[in-house]
C-alpha cells in the first residue's frame, strides 16, 4: 500500500460533471455512464472526471461538502470530540486532492478549501497518534478504527501493526518466563490503565 | 519487512552472533580454546568468558556446565520503565539489538524482569516512533535513540510520510527508472571517472 | 465500422452481461450454472487484491474470476480496435482497461511474492488440501515447484552437497512460514457477532461497516466467507 | 579477555556481514569464503565423528559439552552459509525483474555459474507462468508491467541516450534520439522508462 493506490481506489468514487459534449451512455466494466447532454450534470468516476477535466471537455462539479462553511464546522467538530467523526467521504482527502489540483478553477475559495481540509486530515492524524498510545499503554492488542479514512489508517503504516507485533512477541516472552514469579508487575507504569482504554478509538 | 524471523533471517543471526559472559561452573575438557587466558587446554572452573549466542541458546538454562551472566543494562533501565520516562533512554547505545537479545537472555533471569522490561519499553516508545517519523531526516541518528528494531520501524515510518509528502505535492505518480539499473548506471559512470582520474598525474586529482 | 456501431457492439456486450451471460465455466449441470456480471467480477477481484495485499498468508485464488475477466478485456480491446484511438469512447475504454490490467497484474505479482517467500510451506500445505480447496491455480502449483527446484539445486551445488549429515529435522527447520498473528486492518462488510478478539478469549459483535486493527488468524475465517474485508 | 579466542563460525558470519553491508546490486561470489566455511564444517564433523566414535567405545563423557559445543558450531555454519545463498537468490531474482531476461555482462560477472543457471531457470519459469497466468487461453498478463497506478493513457518522456528506432503497437515508428521528447503510449514505453532509456518528465 502507498498513497498511490489509495489514490487509485478512492477514484472510483463517483463525482459530478458537466460536460460540454453530447453522447451516447459509455458501458464501462464498472458500469454505466451517461448519456452525456452538454451542460447538463452526470456523474462519473473520478478518474474520468480528472481525465476529461484535463482535456477541457467538461468542468468538474465539486462535491458538496467542499465547502467553507461545512467544512469549517466539520473542523470544529473533530476538535470538540474525543472521536473520530464520519467525514463525508470516505476518500476526503483523495477527492479533494484530485478535483484541487485538476481544476482549482471549477472550486470557488480552492487555495481556502486546501487549508482546511490539510487542517482536518492533521488534527484526526494527531488525534490517531495520541489514541494509539493510550491503546498500546492499555495492554491492547486489537482496537476498533471506526471512521478512520484509508489514507488516515496508512499515516501509521507499518508502524502501528508492526510495533503491535514485537509487542505481543515480547509479551509472550515475558509471560512465559514470568508464570511463577513476579517482582514488578504490580509496580509496572501503564498496566493501572487496564484493559478498556481501546474504545478509545469510538463511541 | 514484517518482523518474524525464520532460518535465514540475517537480522536474527545477527543478534545471535552477540557474545554473553558466562560463568564456568565445572572443568570442560579441551574447552580452553574458548577462554583466551586459559594456560591449558582445558577450561578452568570459576573462569569467567564470553559465549556467543547461537551457543547459549542451544543449551538448557539449568545446564551443568555455565551460568548466563545477565547483562546490566537491562537491570538499569528498570527505573525508567516503571516510571514510564523511557523515550529519553538511548537504547541503541545500551545495546544495538536491545529488545531481541533481551528476548534471549529473559529465560536466564532469574528475577523474571528482563521479558516485562523490553516488553514495557517497546510500548512505552511507540509513540515516540510515530512521532519522529513525521520529522524525517532532520535528526541525527544518536539524537533519535533508537535499538534496531526500532531504526527498522522508524525508517519504514519516514517512508511511509515522505510518500505522503510526495502525494500531496502530486509528484509520486511519475514511472521510475528501477533503483537497481539506476544504482548500475552510476556504478559504470564512477568506473569510468575513475579511470580517467587514474591516468591523470595526482597532483592535478586533487582538484577533481 | 462505423462508431454507432461499435458504441452498439459494445453496447451489446454489456446488456448481455447484465443478463448475466458470463458463466462460472467449471460447472457442467445447466442448473448450476452461476450466473454473473462483468461488474460484479470485477469488484469481486478488487477486493481479493487488496486482500491479498494485506494478508500475511496466500488466500484462495481467483482463477475463474480472472480467466472472465482476461476475456473480456480482450473481447473490449478486440471491438475497439478499429476505433479512431483519439475517439472519447475509446480513451475512456482504453483507462478503464488499464485500471483492471493494473488489478490484476497487482495481485499476480502479490501472489507470485508470497509463493516465492514462503514455496514449501504453500507446497506442504497444498497436500493436504482436497482438490476443491486449493489455494494454488494450477499455474501457480506449477511455478511453485519449479521455484523450489530452482532454489534447491542452487543450494545443493553450491553449498548442501558438501554438507556432512543432512538430517531431515534440519529441512524442516529451515522452512519459512508466514506469521499469521500479525497485525491488521478490518473493514466487516455485515454484522458479525462474537469475534474472540484476544488471547484471553474477550469477544467482540462488529457492526457492518466498522473497522478494526486485530491479529490476522483471529478474523481470518471472515475473509473466507466475505463477511469482512481487509483495508 | 583477548578477541583471539576461535568460537567457529566467523568466517560464515563475515560472508552475511559482509553481503549485508554492500549497497551494490549485487557483490561478486565469494569464492574463497564459501570455501573456507565448507572446510570448516568438514573439519568439525570429522572431528566429533572420531571423538563420538571414542566416547560410544570408552563411555567416556568428558568430551560430551565439546562435542556439544562443536555441533552447535556447525549448526551455526551451515545457517549463515544458506542465509548467504539465501539473500543471494533474493536479490538474483530482483535483477529479473529490474533488467529483464538479460542482465548487463558487469553483473553477470559477480555471479558464480549455479547462480547464473539459478537465474536462468527463473527466468525460465518466470515468462512460462506469466504466459498462462490467469487465463488458460495463453494470452498473459505481463506482471513485469503495469507496476504502477495507471493515471493516463499517455505520459510525456524524454529519451537518455540514442536507442535509435522503436516500433508502437499500431506501426508507427518512432526515433528515440538522445535529449529528444515525446509524447508515448505508457504502457508501451514503462519498461523503457523502467530501463532509464526514458525519463518519464509529466
Amino acid at each position: 500500500m502507498d498513497p498511490a493506490i489509495i489514490e487509485f481506489i478512492g477514484e472510483k468514487c463517483m463525482i459530478s460533471i458537466i460536460p460540454n459534449f453530447s453522447n451516447e451512455p459509455l458501458h464501462l466494466i464498472y458500469g454505466s455512464v451517461g448519456p452525456f447532454r452538454a451542460g447538463f450534470p452526470v456523474f462519473v468516476p473520478l478518474w474520468m472526471a480528472t481525465h476529461l477535466r484535463k482535456q477541457q471537455k467538461c468542468r468538474i462539479v465539486p462535491p458538496e461538502w467542499m465547502d467553507m462553511d461545512i467544512l469549517e464546522e466539520i473542523k470544529e467538530e473533530e476538535k470538540r470530540s474525543k472521536f473520530f467523526t464520519k467525514m463525508p467521504s470516505e476518500h476526503y482527502m483523495v477527492v479533494a486532492q484530485l478535483v484541487m489540483s485538476t481544476a482549482p478553477d471549477d472550486v470557488p475559495r480552492c487555495e481556502e478549501l486546501r487549508t482546511v481540509i490539510k487542517d482536518i486530515f492533521d488534527i484526526r492524524e494527531s488525534k490517531l497518534r495520541t489514541s494509539i498510545d493510550a491503546f498500546i499503554k492499555g495492554e491492547g492488542t486489537y482496537a476498533k478504527l471506526d471512521n478512520l479514512t484509508l489514507l488516515e489508517i496508512h499515516s501509521v503504516r507499518p508502524i502501528l501493526p508492526y510495533s503491535l507485533d514485537h509487542i505481543a512477541r515480547y509479551q509472550r516472552t515475558a509471560t512465559a518466563s514470568q508464570r511463577d514469579t513476579s517482582m514488578l508487575s504490580a509496580s509496572m507504569a501503564g498496566s493501572s490503565t487496564g484493559p478498556g482504554s481501546n474504545s478509545l478509538f469510538s463511541q | 519487512m514484517n518482523f518474524f524471523p525464520n532460518y535465514y533471517s540475517i537480522e536474527d543471526i545477527f543478534v545471535t552472533q552477540e557474545k554473553v559472559e558466562c560463568k564456568v561452573n565445572t572443568k570442560l575438557q579441551r574447552m580452553g580454546f574458548l577462554d583466551a587466558g586459559a594456560e591449558g587446554d582445558d577450561l578452568e572452573p570459576g573462569r569467567s568468558i564470553n559465549l556467543p549466542l547461537w551457543y547459549i541458546k542451544e543449551l538448557k538454562v539449568n545446564n551443568a556446565y555455565f551460568t548466563v551472566s545477565v547483562p546490566d543494562i537491562y537491570k538499569n533501565v528498570h527505573k525508567a520503565v516503571c516510571e514510564a520516562e523511557t523515550t529519553h533512554i538511548e537504547l541503541g547505545r545500551l545495546h544495538p539489538y536491545f529488545y531481541e537479545f533481551g528476548r534471549y537472555l529473559t529465560p536466564y533471569d532469574r528475577n523474571h524482569v528482563i521479558g516485562r522490561i523490553i516488553f514495557e519499553t517497546m510500548r512505552q516508545r511507540v509513540r515516540h516512533l510515530l512521532d519522529i517519523s513525521k520529522n524525517d531526516g532532520q535528526m541525527a541518528k544518536s539524537e533519535l535513540r533508537l535499538d534496531n528494531i526500532e531504526t527498522k520501524l522508524h525508517e519504514a515510518g519516514v517512508r511511509t510520510n515522505t510518500q505522503y509528502i510526495n502525494w500531496l505535492q502530486m509528484t509520486g505518480n511519475k514511472i521510475l527508472i528501477s533503483e537497481l539499473v539506476e544504482e548500475h548506471q552510476k556504478k559504470r559512470k564512477r568506473d569510468r571517472s575513475d579511470d580517467e582520474g587514474d591516468s591523470l598525474p595526482s597532483s592535478k586529482r586533487v582538484t577533481l | 465500422m462505423s462508431d454507432d456501431e461499435i458504441t452498439a457492439d459494445l453496447q451489446a456486450e454489456n446488456d448481455v452481461d447484465a443478463e448475466a451471460a458470463l458463466v462460472n465455466d467449471d460447472e457442467e449441470d445447466d442448473d448450476d450454472v452461476e450466473q454473473i456480471t462483468a461488474q460484479k467480477v470485477l469488484e469481486i477481484l478488487e477486493t481479493a487484491w487488496i486482500n491479498e495485499m494485506c494478508a500475511p498468508e496466500i488466500l484462495p485464488n481467483q482463477t475463474d474470476m480472472l480467466e472472465l475477466m482476461v476475456s473480456q478485456v480482450s473481447h473490449m480491446e478486440e471491438q475497439m480496435r478499429d476505433l479512431d484511438k483519439n475517439d472519447f469512447r475509446a480513451v475512456v475504454h482504453s483507462m478503464e482497461l488499464e485500471r483492471v490490467r493494473y488489478i490484476m497484474a497487482s495481485y499476480l505479482r502479490c501472489r507470485l511474492q508470497k509463493i516465492e517467500t514462503f514455496t514449501q510451506h504453500i507446497l506442504n500445505q497444498e497436500e493436504t488440501r482436497e482438490p476443491d480447496d486449493k489455494r494454488l491455480s494450477p499455474e501457480e502449483t506449477k511455478f511453485a515447484k519449479e521455484f523450489q527446484g530452482h532454489v534447491d539445486e542452487y543450494f545443493h551445488k553450491v553449498a548442501t552437497q558438501y554438507m556432512p549429515n543432512q538430517q531431515r529435522g534440519e529441512l524442516d527447520q529451515r522452512i519459512v512460514v508466514p506469521n499469521l498473528m500479525s497485525h491488521v486492518f478490518l473493514k466487516a462488510n455485515v454484522a458479525v457477532p462474537a469475534v474472540i478478539v484476544g488471547v484471553d478469549d474477550e469477544e467482540v459483535d462488529m457492526a457492518p461497516g466498522s473497522q478494526h486493527i486485530i491479529p490476522y488468524q483471529l478474523v481470518a475465517d471472515l475473509l473466507q466467507n466475505n463477511q469482512a474485508q481487509l483495508i | 579477555m583477548s578477541r583471539e579466542n576461535k568460537l567457529f563460525g566467523d568466517k560464515a558470519f563475515e560472508l552475511l556481514k559482509d553481503l549485508e553491508r554492500s549497497s551494490q546490486t549485487i557483490p561478486a561470489f565469494d569464492d574463497d569464503g564459501v570455501r573456507q566455511v565448507l572446510e570448516e564444517i568438514k573439519a568439525i564433523f570429522e572431528e566429533n565423528v572420531a571423538q563420538a566414535s571414542s566416547y560410544n567405545s570408552s563411555g567416556d563423557r568428558s568430551l560430551w559439552p565439546l562435542l556439544n559445543y562443536r555441533h552447535a558450531a556447525l549448526q551455526r555454519n551451515k545457517r549463515c552459509l544458506l542465509a548467504y545463498l539465501y539473500e543471494r537468490s533474493k536479490r538474483i531474482k530482483a535483477l529479473r525483474w529490474e533488467f529483464g531476461p538479460i542482465i548487463p555482462g558487469d553483473i553477470k560477472q559477480a555471479l558464480c555459474e549455479p547462480e547464473v543457471q539459478f537465474f536462468n531457470n527463473y527466468s525460465k519459469s518466470l515468462a512460462a507462468y506469466m504466459c498462462i497466468a490467469g487465463c488458460s487461453q495463453g494470452q498473459g498478463i505481463d506482471l513485469t508491467n503495469n507496476l504502477r497506478p495507471p493515471k493516463s493513457l499517455y505520459i510525456e518522456v524524454r529519451c537518455m541516450e540514442d536507442y535509435g528506432k522503436f516500433e508502437l503497437d499500431d506501426g508507427e515508428l518512432i526515433h528515440l534520439k538522445k535529449n529528444s521528447q515525446h509524447y508515448l503510449p505508457r504502457a508501451q514505453v514503462e519498461s523503457l522508462v523502467r530501463q532509464g532509456i526514458l525519463q518519464h518528465i509529466a
